[in-house]
């Protein structure tokens, strides 16, 4: 298609035309496009921020789950719908993901640790991939003491595996 | 492949060349007169538009940049409305409450809700005087009719378009001049009722009307107007650029109409002709008025 | 080059405004609220984690999604009144101030706005309290949060709530009842229906309401009721609880509930004179009627009542109110016979009237209540009548009626309207020497009117059917602008006029009237207020008008007949 | 192609391949729009440049308002409650000012036929003339009857906004 007019194209002049000012308009150009980039990203920016809720309808992230004091010591509590686990041993008290790291799957807590339902992974008691196909251990989420004195959990912030938080109940 | 002539300059240049050149065909910062010629025809948005312009096309008073204007707004409206929707929820039970969350909890929400509003009513305003500054100059005479009428159907558009949006956030303003507005359709002859019945969904205004008013404006009205849009600054090309006064005119024979006329030779400063456009003739000087969709690619 | 230039002043104007855009999106009213909390929190707290807790939070819009009470509610309440759970915020001013432990319902399970109303999900002050003319629940503060509880506590009423309780008690005490349904509670048909008020209707328009029906909607009938702030605080409180169905109540024990209530039988009680009293003062009658010192100064005055009006009268009268008296503002209570005729048998007690002997001091006691003091019928009560009291300053009329009905009117007083017989209080002599004051005190011009003489042509045929839809053709062609198509005086030229055309409805009012006077009105008019005398008619299309008339008004031989 | 002179292919090479040119297709004759009378420029940079100033002063401008005015957003819909008065958008003000004294012809009678006198009007005003010159004298009848109509339909608008209150009443806006 674009060969059909090389005709005329020969015509045309090839000199650059003569530059009134050339160092000054380069400037002007230069801000100019300075200054379009600048308000472009930062209106892109503020943009893409636009897409990362600040808030979730689903279930909260961080909940909370009562005071320490309506835990027994040694009890492991699970909260299906957050699939967390909140154990407590002694004054120290831990949130472990219920969620297997191979596909997904609620564990189901026992004696010894955790069992998979769907691919036979198993757990030890303080989550680390026993056997089966999970690559890698359950994750420990951070607890925390709200100021009313009632514990949150927050999925958002993971800790390293064997963290308590001792509460000096 | 043929030997394209950035497929020579090219060889053997950098990756970045060869990348550039493969999508642009043209020297980022054209300084010749060839190179800025080609830079606008080999351009998807920009070849709908000539290589060259009459001068008086470019002056302010001529168009008032109205139409330009325009096409902005409807541009600015495109780009706040797909990230609108990302938030936004066609039902009665949430539309409201999306509304509240744009104000509030997300980021950049409130200033791209407003932006999206403003430029609504100004797309409209804006449509409206261009359209006077059409009539008021003749620019909608012969061979520019059917441009006009395009203009007009493209102008109900709008105000369609406009209308369908103002029903989306689902508040007693949207609710009631949508009752109203519908009503009034209602009142066509013959088919009033089953028009409104069509356009409601149902008996009267709820989560039907919603639905369709949304599916329209998101998607029906932008795709008609956007096709339309297109053939709308097609057309100004083919009937000539803008208009110009008579008097401006060569006194001969091709006045306004296209009569065919003797191939001329050749002179110096010829421009090469717009490849899609061979019909042109040699002097393509079809002003624009309105093809400024290359502005993004501008800088 | 200019437009070179014109791009780069361009550009940096963007730059700026970019930069006001990004200040407006990232600078936040709860930032401040929360950083603030932070601070404070960490330092009055003794629990080391609670401090470490504090010290590591972010700044994060906190959210409460509550989904078991009705409609999904989004409070984000807690981003700025972050300490609403933090026992040591009790002493702060607001947003940073504990929640008062009165309440046991915790917040993540029931929300905020639950109880507060305003915009849950408002991120803003204004936006969040609802402060703007737009947002229907604007946050309730004492003591109109009382009206919150009522979504889940139904009658009786929790302990705190001494607003709401009281507010149920004026709800009846204000005779609110009389006009007003609301389901469960009330059954009244005059005005709106109350049941889901609190629903519809903001803090701000009840109150309004209240204070001036008028205000709002202009033809409204409710009378300005007088009472205190208070009352009308708690009367708002208890109008805002209205909900309908309470949340917790579920749809099929609700209607169970409406259909047991709709079929109850007002109560009965025994015929006598204390039950009546009882009765009288439970009603709260003297919200708008006056007896002795108590004056609710919309109604007329009951003090000598029972010199006034018989027994079966009252009974009657607080039977069916409006179809007694067309017009009458009073409505129709939900009463057992055996209530009402208590009631009225209380009414015969009230005799208590000292008439003074200057016609002056008569006309103050028994004629300012509703003719005015200046005798421009502007008395207290006069927009609550219809018929409007008659105006003295209209010399026209009082020239032209015979002095001798005037008497008749005070003693025998007027049927059908409010005016009452005065015949046992006034003797004959001092009913002249009372209208004679009326007539030296306000009818200024004793300008006679003169008149022609009266020719009342008998009736050429008796009343038929055929005869009053005759009369209906002829009253259609010239009468129905004033009386109106339905010949109950509201013409489409009715509003403009003073007095208003005659109710031709009433039935008390024209059974009294003779088919002569009916006549003579039709042919001579009534000089002084819109009837003119319509000349143009022929004998036997104005005797058609007066069988059309008296079978609107239910006076005609044809109801004695037993027809239509 | 024959008749053209060969240019100098220096930059642009010609595809030896290629044997015809869609020229050739029309016979001696070309069509040409009009005939060059007036100054041309080239639409890049001077015609981009200037769509670009457009576009940033459009952009600046609707952003101010945004930044200081937000968009409206009123109660809830509440199919209960008409507000009073209850207003269509500012552009059909207008229209809803005609509705109010005839919903048939305010609403679609005169409507339409202004739609179709729009679209009939350059095919109306046949008389060629004026074009491209802002009110030529030889097209002062179209252009007066035009501005009357859009004058109308203006000032209807604006009683719509300014001079309608509840009730759709007369009121005065200050």
């Amino acid at each position: 298609m674009s060969e059909g007019n090389h005709g005329n194209q020969g015509k045309l002049s090839k000199e650059r035309p003569p530059q009134e000012g050339g160092s000054r308009r380069r400037f002007i150009g230069l801000a100019t496009a300075g200054a379009l980039a600048v308000s472009g990203g930062a209106l892109g920016l503020m943009a893409a921020v636009f897409f990362k809720p600040r808030v979730t309808y689903g279930p909260p992230p961080k909940f909370r789950v009562g005071k320490p004091a309506s835990f027994t010591s040694g009890s492991e509590i699970a909260y299906q719908k957050q699939a967390v686990l909140v154990r407590r041993e002694g004054n120290r008290f831990a949130a472990i993901s219920t969620k297997c790291t191979h596909l997904g799957c609620t564990v189901n807590a026992t004696d010894i640790g955790f069992l998979c339902p769907c691919h036979g992974s198993t757990y030890d008691r303080r989550g680390s991939n026993v056997s089966g196909p999970a690559p890698s251990p359950l994750l420990w989420f951070q607890l925390s003491l709200a100021p009313n004195g009632d514990l949150v959990v927050d999925k958002d912030k993971k800790v390293d595996p064997g963290t308590y938080l001792e509460i000096q109940a | 492949m043929q030997n394209l002539p950035h497929v020579d300059e090219t060889r053997g240049k950098s990756i970045l060349h060869r990348i550039w050149y493969s999508i642009f065909r043209s020297t980022p910062l054209p300084a010749t007169a060839l190179d800025r010629s080609q830079a606008v025809a080999n351009n998807f948005f920009l070849h709908i538009h000539s290589a060259k312009v009459g001068e008086r096309t470019l002056r302010f008073k001529t168009t008032l940049g109205l139409g330009l204007m325009t096409f902005f707004t409807f541009i600015i409206l495109v780009v706040t409305g797909i990230l609108l929707m990302f938030y936004y929820v066609p039902t009665p039970e949430q539309a409201y409450d999306r509304m509240l969350d744009l104000r509030s909890a997300v980021f950049f929400g409130s200033f791209l809700r407003n932006l999206h509003r403003w430029s609504a009513h100004a797309m409209v305003l804006l449509a409206l005087l261009h359209m006077m500054r059409v009539f008021l100059t003749g620019s909608h005479k012969a061979p520019r009719e059917f441009n006009w009428v395009l203009g007009v159907v493209l102008l109900l558009l709008t105000l369609f378009m406009s209308f369908t949006g103002y029903l989306l956030p689902w508040d007693q303003l949207a609710y009631w001049a949508i009752v109203v507005g519908t009503a009034i359709a209602g009142y066509a002859p013959f088919v009033g009722d089953e028009v409104r019945f069509i356009m409601l969904g149902d008996t009267q205004v709820g989560s039907e009307a919603l639905l369709r008013f949304y599916v329209l404006h998101v998607a029906v009205l932008p795709a008609v107007l956007v096709l339309l849009i297109g053939w709308h600054f097609w057309r100004i090309r083919k009937d000539g650029g803008l208009a110009r006064p008579r008097e401006a005119l060569a006194a001969s024979a091709a006045a306004s109409i296209p009569v065919p006329v003797p191939v001329p030779e050749p002179k110096d400063g010829d421009e090469p002709r717009n490849k899609d456009e061979p019909k042109d003739g040699d002097e393509p000087k079809d002003g624009d008025e309105d093809g400024g969709d290359g502005s993004k690619e501008k800088k | 080059m200019q437009i070179r230039i014109a791009i780069i002043v361009i550009a940096l104007v963007l730059v700026g405004v970019v930069a006001a855009i990004g200040l407006r999106t990232t600078s936040e009213q709860w930032h401040g609220y929360q950083q603030r909390y932070y601070k404070l929190a960490a330092q009055r707290t003794d629990n080391p984690a609670v401090k470490k807790a504090v010290r590591s939070a972010k700044l994060e819009i906190k959210q409460d999604i509550v989904k078991d009470f009705g409609k999904l509610r989004v409070d984000r309440c807690r981003t700025c009144h972050t300490a609403i759970d933090d026992p040591n915020f009790k002493t702060d001013s607001q947003p940073l101030r504990t929640h008062s432990a009165m309440h046991p319902h915790p917040f993540n399970e029931f929300g905020c706005t639950i109880c507060h109303e305003g915009n849950g999900r408002g991120l803003t002050t204004a936006d969040a309290h609802g402060t703007s003319h737009f947002w229907p629940e604007p946050l309730l503060v004492k003591p109109y949060i009382e009206s919150s509880c009522v979504r889940c506590h139904s009658a009786p009423y929790p302990k705190g709530t001494p607003h709401l309780q009281r507010g149920e008690r004026l709800f009846v005490q204000y005779t609110c009842v009389g006009c007003h349904t609301i389901q469960n509670v009330s059954r009244g048909k005059l005005g709106a229906e109350l049941t889901d008020v609190g629903n519809r209707l903001k803090l701000k328009t009840i109150h309004a309401k209240i204070i001036d029906p008028k205000a709002d909607v202009a033809l409204s009938i409710m009378p300005t009721f007088t009472m205190p702030e208070v009352d009308r605080i708690d009367l708002v409180v208890y109008l805002k609880s209205r909900r309908g169905r309470a949340i917790i109540e579920d749809p099929i024990s609700y209607r169970r509930h409406n259909k047991k209530w709709l079929a109850t039988a007002a109560p009965e009680i025994p015929v006598n004179q204390t039950a009546g009293q009882n009765a009288f003062d439970r009603r709260g009658c003297l919200s708008c009627h006056k007896v002795a010192g108590t004056d609710g100064k919309l109604a007329p005055e009951l003090t000598w009542l029972g010199r006034l009006r018989r027994a079966d009268y009252v009974a009657e009268h607080l039977r069916d109110p409006r179809g007694h008296t067309p017009g009458s503002s009073m409505p129709t209570f939900y009463m057992s016979r055996s209530e009402r005729e208590a009631i009225a048998l209380y009414g015969q007690s009230l005799q208590q009237v000292s008439v003074p002997s200057q016609p002056a001091e008569q006309y103050k006691l028994l004629c300012v209540r509703c003719h005015g003091a200046k005798g421009d019928g502007k008395g207290l009560i006069a927009h609550n009548l219809v018929p409007r009291p008659r105006i003295f300053t209209n010399d026209r009329f009082f020239n032209w009626l015979p002095e001798q009905r005037a008497h008749t009117a005070i003693r025998e007083g007027i049927a059908g309207t409010a005016m009452p017989p005065f015949k046992s209080i006034l003797s004959m002599d001092q009913a002249k020497a009372l209208f004679a004051h009326v007539r030296s005190e306000f009818i200024r011009k004793a300008r006679p009117i003169r008149k022609s003489k009266r020719v009342i042509e008998p009736a050429p045929y008796g009343y038929s059917s055929a005869a009053s839809s005759r009369g209906k053709g002829v009253f259609l062609k010239r009468c129905y602008g004033c009386h109106g198509r339905l010949g109950d005086g509201r013409g489409p030229n009715a509003p403009a006029m003073v007095p208003r055309p005659r109710n031709l409805r009433n039935h008390g009012f024209f059974a009294r009237l003779t088919d002569a006077r009916l006549y003579e009105s039709i042919k001579y008019g009534i000089v002084g207020t819109g009837m003119p005398p319509w000349d143009m008619l022929t004998r036997n299309q104005r005797w058609d008008l007066i069988y059309f008339v008296r079978l609107l008004s239910k006076t005609g031989p044809a109801v004695k007949k037993g027809g239509q | 192609m024959s008749k053209i002179e060969t240019p100098d292919f220096e930059r642009l090479p010609v595809n030896p391949d290629k044997t015809y040119g869609l020229m050739c297709v029309v016979p001696t004759r070309t069509e040409a729009v009009t005939i060059e009378t007036e100054k041309q420029v080239l639409s890049w940079p001077e015609g981009l440049l200037r769509y670009l100033l457009v576009f940033l002063a459009l952009f600046v401008v609707l952003s101010i308002i945004s930044l200081v005015f937000n968009a409206p957003l009123e109660e809830p819909a509440n199919a209960l409650h008409p507000p009073n008065p209850a207003k269509a958008p500012w552009y059909f003000l207008g229209l809803q000012e005609m509705v109010s004294y005839s919903a048939f012809w305010g609403g679609v009678g005169i409507p339409t036929l202004l739609v179709l006198l729009a679209i009939a009007a350059p095919y109306l005003e046949s008389k060629p003339g004026g074009e491209g010159v802002w009110f030529h004298s030889c097209r002062s009848a179209a252009n007066w009857t035009f501005l009357t109509i859009m004058g109308t339909l203006g000032v209807l608008t604006l009683i719509g906004t300014l001079f309608r209150g509840k009730n759709w009443d007369f009121i005065l806006p200050w």
